[in-house]
């Protein structure tokens, strides 16, 4: 099945974006296409490329580009929620493109499932 | 329809808004939302009443992050993230009560 | 329209204490102009987005219960309201900006059933 | 002491925590919280209870952005952010419920 | 310590589902390193932060329990939960990670105006 | 008398930081001190100069950064907390400094009242 994903928090502070990348990992090990993830609210501070969590924990937005990388999946960021919140290009996370919410909406559209992660 | 919960049953509404409103079908406790489906906890008498109308997941990493992976309530089933998955594509929407 | 799938965007939370009611709002426009059905759903504290006679000068922010009277400009007329969250708010059809239908829970719920996408945020 | 609540009563657990837990003194009501404070909710049995018990104050500001200027509940008294202000200079310690 | 403040720190919110209790305890070790004198104050979900037996490798999450353990070690040793978040969630003193004073409600609203700062996150 | 205040959340997600915003305004113009503001958890996304608003809407940032330039308000922001969410000295608003937790305890000891703003 083809997925779309919602993430609605930034990370570390809520656990939405952690649920979120471990959800996108299993549908693929099963098999099933994430074709978009889509990062609205609070969620485009997924996309910074500035975080540098402590050593002994899990760097969230490094999963993502890697998740991106690997097995395709589009990372779109919210431009009007990003702006609001200071992401723009020059910190934006590789993997990530910065665009409307037409894409949130297509995403609705085109994909079998949309799950929506938050608080 | 698959509803997902995520908040605790004790600090938050959502739960009792979802029992209320929804129409049946499958619902799944993620992150805080776990403790509602362990032994003791106060929400344990109305998901014992809500079974006939749902029947209950839990996404047991959640579950054992929080120290409560051997208190889980009789007639609940436990999943990981690909049973999560499962949830999603075996029913035709999923709502989450955010 | 025929193609078109059925969108439904379920407001639990209530404006200004956070911005999803507001974020949300732009959603609902956005897939209107992509030709879709559209409902919306007010339940909980949702209901309150609604409500008549928001003054924000006092919190310097932007007053955007206006919008919900756009929508009708989108085409965009299904507003279903929570009978149940209406009355624990002490609140009646009267309070709110725009015309709702007013649902029971089961009402509601079985509305939920029937669409392709519940969006909520 | 000043206790200062921002969650929803309908929402969150948060109101009925304080009025159980506090000892008394102001209480006041800020952000999504004020409307606790307002004729027809819910929560307005249980805070006239509480009235010996606390003395209520709500954020007018906050109140009115929310169209409910004209509901507040007898007994509780509007303050503006310079009242909000004077509340937690006259009480030796304030704790937000968060 | 004679001039020390009483510092409350109020913890209402579970673990890992948000990070407000992990960030909490890094203040918690920082205000003792200034010689305050320190209480900590578990209400509603925060009794959940001291549940025994906590295993984050599912999530991919770090494990930040053993940390309530060495607040022995910065002399922070009062550490109070209330009776009744205790009671209706089930939990009993066995199941803490480390020792605790239960206290009723009376009691914690008591203690809470005895402090010079109170903190919640 | 002098006051600390503490912001947990981000920008225009939470009403959290318009809240301590006008408190601290507030208590100004009534001659007390607001000695320090720190921005703790995603209050650190506070101090990020690349916010862009709507034109229409309320500038969350720069209302920081010119409080502090005219009142010499301290504005804090936790290291740990910023590294975490990418936050950083290219990223950091006028008017803002990052430093150690210390400076919220410091404040908690020197200050007559500390006010804290979350979720």
């Amino acid at each position: 099945m083809k997925y779309g994903i919602v993430v609605n928090e930034g990370p570390y502070q809520h656990q939405s974006s952690d649920s979120a990348y471990l959800f996108a990992k299993a549908a693929i090990e099963k098999g099933h296409e994430v074709w978009r993830v889509f990062f609205y609210h609070d969620g485009v501070n997924n996309a910074t490329r500035l975080t540098e969590p402590p050593q002994d924990d899990r760097h969230i937005v490094n999963r993502w580009t890697k998740l991106a990388e690997e097995h395709k999946v589009d990372l779109v960021v919210c431009v009007a929620a990003a702006l609001r919140r200071g992401i723009k290009e020059e910190n934006l996370a590789q993997g990530f493109r910065i665009s409307g919410l037409g894409q949130l909406v297509e995403a609705g559209i085109k994909c079998d499932r949309l799950v929506t992660f938050g608080d | 329809m698959l509803h997902i919960i995520n908040q605790s049953p004790l600090n938050s509404s959502t739960l009792d808004t979802c029992l209320n409103t929804a129409a049946g079908g499958d619902i799944l406790f993620i992150e805080d939302a776990v403790y509602a489906v362990t032994k003791g906890n106060a929400a344990e008498a109305k998901l014992k009443a809500a079974m006939g109308k749902f029947k209950l997941h839990v996404l047991l990493p959640d579950l054992e992050a929080r120290g409560l992976g051997d208190r889980l309530m009789d007639g609940v089933t436990g999943v990981d993230y690909g049973g999560f998955v499962d949830l999603t594509s075996n029913n035709k929407t999923c709502q989450s009560w955010l | 329209m025929s193609d078109a799938k059925k969108f439904m965007f379920v407001n639990r939370k209530a404006p200004y204490g956070t911005i999803y009611a507001l974020e949300s709002l732009e959603v609902v426009l956005i897939t209107a102009a992509f030709d879709q059905d559209v409902s919306l759903a007010f339940l909980d504290d949702g209901v309150y987005q609604l409500k008549k006679g928001q003054q924000t000068k006092g919190i310097e922010t932007k007053n955007f219960s206006p919008a919900y009277r756009a929508l009708e400009d989108y085409d965009i007329e299904k507003l279903y309201v929570e009978k149940e969250a209406m009355a624990a708010r002490g609140l009646t059809e009267e309070d709110f900006l725009v015309p709702v239908t007013v649902l029971s829970r089961a009402e509601m719920g079985k509305l939920m059933d029937e669409q392709d996408v519940v969006l909520s945020f």
